[in-house]
């Protein structure tokens, strides 16, 4: 079994037990607020961080819990945020939809809908100006497809060739809304000829067919051939945010899409002649799992930050 | 009923009495929009009039302007307060300036819903009132709701209204319950007595309307009688009704959930000293920090908004106890 | 001589003379502030309101006497305004760059890139609302196609089969910028795609095909069959504002563009076999200088407004 | 030099001192940009380094975002105040929050250059000054330049700030001449007296700064001997320079040219109030109007702005001539 494709699997774990104890940890009142869950939506997180070089940059949006467990946050660390605690990736100031790392290079993780995207923009023309072959990539909905940031950011990366991978997650929903209630067309990638980019829809489903897709576009923009734009076919599992039951979904689109499970598709091809047992995925999952545990119960011995604290960190 | 059901009253009976009331925003059609304010609406008046629109917040509000012009009456709702500066251009250029500056030929009567506030452990994000943001343009109106009956009789006043309006709320409130006059519109610029009292006057809006109200409260049992006054409207401002007060206190209390630095509080404050009224006390204010953001961490959250008790405290200081 | 080809070719003249007539005035000082003058690009503005009715209404920009002209605005209404009289379209508040006639459908001229374009897809909505089969048009530069707003009206439009026709005025530059170094691309037309709308480009210099153009268009959109993304290429004689040298033009581009003035191509098609005589042209000419001459005067002797008159415009 | 050149000479001597310095814009790099504030900085420095851009407020406002918490340290420029609330998003929830939200990672030394004002004939939606809009956003610094020697020194100082700075000029000042000294930066957070005086405060921005100087030495010729303060920074305040203003003259008028509700003025004189100062007279304000949009008719536009005299009459009231 390819280690790094294992790593992968246990990856997407560690993505869908976080989220399933994040969502348990909101129910019972141990967090507070919202959150928006990516359980479904792993293959694209892992997927497009695996193309990524350490020192290549990334931002995206409160549903990202994903991105920052792909990228390494340690659990405690996220689920601390997600309770307001000073351990917390940003001290208890963002919560679980701000979860920015930038040692890892999760240069922030947005709560406005399209905001991220010139954001990654920049950082991508930091390198470019200081000669640096470094990427950087912005995840963002389909529903973000929709707003003028989406445009100016991806005119702009394309007039000045931004070593940029512009990440479209389309699970369908923006929101209560579908995909083609609120955007004329199917595939969110045509979009990209407004800007003479290359633009590739991939089954999000399908962590090997993100990461080729997203290897490519990294590349080619490592090698300064410009930006971009990859959508990837995806599923969120759960309603829009906390509150949201998903009534608006038709029966069975749920059932339909957990057959495509992205952690089953890869489990499958592991132990279907490349060498894993089941027993090994088991293995993972239980290990993944006792993790969750105790990460939740150091986060929630942390202290709360203080409002000194807080003042401190308002200007540099 | 609650401060919700009485903004879908509100909306329910303005889409009901003019046919050229349309509502626009993300999602406000479907399982009764995200606050679920608007249920029933779309059944009601159909998907012509109700209408979900893609996450374009400053093209919408456009196409409200749009609208309006061609003699509708549309209301947009902005999901939470924090997006409104997302459509910056079309509230500040073109809803406020676009009668005035085609010379009178163009009436714009939108109404924008914005659900703000904090208390809800929403970050930083998602928890400004944006009350302050908009004031000093001339042309436009700001309204506020700071309980269930001006949820509804505040909402269709700026419906009515022919000018554009900003109709504040507070998420934090939706749940509240209170009398609401099926039936009432409010008076354009005039503020509520949501308390009288002769000790001190207490001028708020929104959330912090409860919050002083609760702080009254509080004091009364200590022998002190606050007034607190729901300003309602920030354009036009009604001084006469807070002059009134202060002019029979001599204390002014303003109690707001933004910074000072921009907000109302030191447009009232300002207005009062510029008048020379000689009270008892300097002003007080309650409000966010000026140097601090909206933290997530629900300690902090609680920690920087104003409080029954920090009302109470400052309003103690007023009347030297 | 077709009579209507005759009247575009007047109000082109009318156009032309205006914008000459403006440029004067500030020269002169007689004017304050800035102008942006359209002259060469009178066949967009002429065919395009040539295809609308009377009840249908448009919105354009400040770079918008031409579509004010097209549409019957009186000349001493126009230079009033301009002048800051109360006799203008707009009392004067306006100005230059504010040619706003509601009685004559022009429900908006913009001097924010961009913003007119949801105005005018709302107008269509409500059109479409009460099932008016009117048409609402909008008028933007080539610089305006890269502003949020531009994307988002499309959109919406898009979505909404709203009757709206939007009318790219590609005059090679926005500012000092050519088009291609703030665009990746050379068609704007084919921005269309992204919303699953027709793009056409036709020749801006050309009111017949521009006409043509726009006709299908509007037709199209007044059958319910949803907006259409129009791209007029030509090119503005002057500076982008008054104070403007246009010094970042390349030489001759300019003589190059004069070679196929709207004006001259379509007197040549007047004259070559159509009827018209040179007299006839230099006669419209000579009796649209005479009109300007006394709109003009009459302008100037009207009374600015007063602040107590602009007070009471301030709310309805 | 001109205060033109003394923006210009600012964006150079940062450049040179600082290769992380970039600018962006629209056409900032060609023909030395729409003010002919950019004269020669392409041609020194590089199209990589002052870069033209589309269309795009909003994004380009988050690119220099991006560039920032990745070690570049841009200015952009907004060619017309009343352009930033097109950029609204990137500048409230971006910019403002950003270090705050990510628990102080990042670092967000951004300046936003934004030439606002009247006097230019330019319309409704192109003379703002904006400067009161973005009060009450901790985490934003606010500058202003009245001078040409505060267009040097102030933008110096801004450019050099470790947080995101909107510095705000007039374009009505740009041709005026001033002695600026070469090398001076600015300290955050200091107003200037732009002129000393005893008999009464007056605080002041942008073009109501030479304003106000103009109706001092008017004043000075009736005896009234006039303070008149060059805030500069808005955010934040310098109160300690203007409570030693008001505490010598106890007399305080506010000229600023943006309308009283929502701006820094009010802040200054509820601040006044707050502190119980005791003025001689109520304090006074000169302002736009609050109900009247900045008309383009050239009379009407002269008559809503500040003037030396509407300044000098003020005063005289408040001294009580
Ligand atoms: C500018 C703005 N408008 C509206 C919202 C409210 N909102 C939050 S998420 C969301 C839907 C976004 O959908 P999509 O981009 O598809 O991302 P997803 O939530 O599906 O991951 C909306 C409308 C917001 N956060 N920002
Ligand atoms: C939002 C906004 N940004 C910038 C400007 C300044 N500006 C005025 S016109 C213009 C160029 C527009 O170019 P284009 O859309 O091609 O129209 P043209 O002037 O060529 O007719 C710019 C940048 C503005 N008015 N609005
Ligand atoms: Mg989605
Ligand atoms: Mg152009």
């Amino acid at each position: 079994m390819s280690l790094e494709r294992s790593r992968w699997y246990e990856t997407m774990v560690r993505i869908r037990l976080f989220e399933e104890r994040a969502m348990a940890l909101f129910m019972s009142g141990a967090i507070q607020g919202t959150t928006h869950l990516c359980d479904g939506q792993e293959a694209v997180s892992v997927g497009v961080v695996a193309a990524l070089r350490d020192d290549d940059v990334l931002t995206n949006t409160y549903r990202g819990h994903g991105e920052a467990i792909a990228r390494g946050m340690p659990f405690e660390v996220a689920f601390a945020e997600l309770m307001g605690r000073s351990t917390g990736c940003c001290g208890g100031l963002g919560g679980s939809m701000h979860l920015a790392d930038f040692e890892r290079g999760n240069i922030g993780a947005n709560a406005i809908v399209g905001a991220g995207l010139p954001i990654a923009v920049g950082a991508a023309l930091a390198f470019q100006l200081r000669g640096e072959r470094r990427v950087a990539a912005a995840f963002f909905g389909d529903g973000a497809t929709n707003i003028g940031t989406f445009h100016e950011a991806l005119n702009m990366a394309a007039v000045w060739h931004a070593p940029v991978v512009f990440v479209a997650v389309n699970n369908l929903y923006g929101e209560y809304s579908r995909v083609r209630d609120t955007t004329p067309i199917d595939d969110l990638a045509a979009r990209s000829s407004a800007y003479a980019l290359p633009g590739v829809v991939v089954d999000g489903q399908d962590v090997d067919a993100v990461h080729a897709a997203a290897k490519e576009a990294v590349e080619r923009a490592r090698a300064g051939r410009g930006p971009t734009l990859l959508e990837a076919k995806t599923y969120r599992y759960r309603g829009h945010s906390r509150s949201d039951p998903g009534r608006y979904r038709p029966a069975d689109e749920l059932e339909a899409w957990r057959r495509r499970d992205p952690i089953e598709i890869l489990g499958g091809r592991l132990t279907a002649g490349e060498g894993a047992t089941p027993d090994d995925l088991a293995n993972i999952r239980a290990r993944v799992a006792a993790e969750i545990d105790a990460a939740t119960s150091t986060a929630e011995q942390a202290p709360y930050p203080t409002l000194a604290d807080a003042a401190r960190l308002v200007y540099a | 009923m609650t401060y919700r059901e009485a903004i879908g009253a509100a909306l329910f009976d303005e889409m009901a009495a003019d046919t050229s009331v349309v509502l626009l925003g993300e999602d406000v059609a479907t399982d009764g929009g995200v606050f679920k304010t608007n249920a029933g609406l779309v059944e009601a008046f159909g998907a012509g009039r109700v209408r979900n629109t893609p996450i374009s917040e400053n093209g919408f509000v456009g196409v409200a302007l749009g609208m309006a012009v061609m003699g509708l009456r549309p209301v947009v709702e902005i999901m939470f307060s924090d997006f409104l500066p997302t459509a910056g251009d079309q509230i500040v250029n073109q809803l406020a300036k676009y009668r005035f500056m085609t010379g009178g030929q163009a009436r714009v009567p939108v109404t924008i819903r914005s659900i703000g506030g904090a208390t809800g452990r929403f970050g930083t994000q998602h928890s400004a009132t944006g009350e302050g943001w908009f004031l000093g343009l001339p042309g436009l109106r700001l309204a506020t709701a700071g309980s269930a009956a001006a949820a509804y009789a505040v909402l269709r006043a700026a419906i009515r209204e022919d000018n554009p309006v900003i109709a504040f709320e507070h998420k934090g409130l939706l749940a509240r319950r209170g009398l609401v006059e099926r039936g009432a519109v409010a008076e354009v610029g005039r503020a509520a007595v949501a308390r009288a009292g002769a000790d001190l006057t207490i001028v708020a809006t929104l959330m912090m309307v409860e919050r002083s109200i609760e702080a009254a409260t509080v004091l009364a049992g200590e022998g002190i009688d606050a007034e607190v006054i729901d300003l309602r409207w920030l354009n036009p401002l009604d001084w006469p009704t807070v002059l009134d007060s202060i002019g029979r206190t001599r204390r002014l209390l303003v109690v707001e959930e933004e910074p000072h630095a921009g907000g109302w509080g030191s447009l009232v404050i300002s207005r009062a000293a510029r008048e020379g009224l000689r009270l008892a006390r300097p002003p007080r204010v309650i409000s966010l920090p000026d140097d601090i953001p909206v933290p997530y961490s629900p300690p902090l959250e609680d920690a920087i908004l104003p409080t029954a008790a920090s009302i109470a405290a400052a309003a103690r200081e007023l009347v030297d106890r």
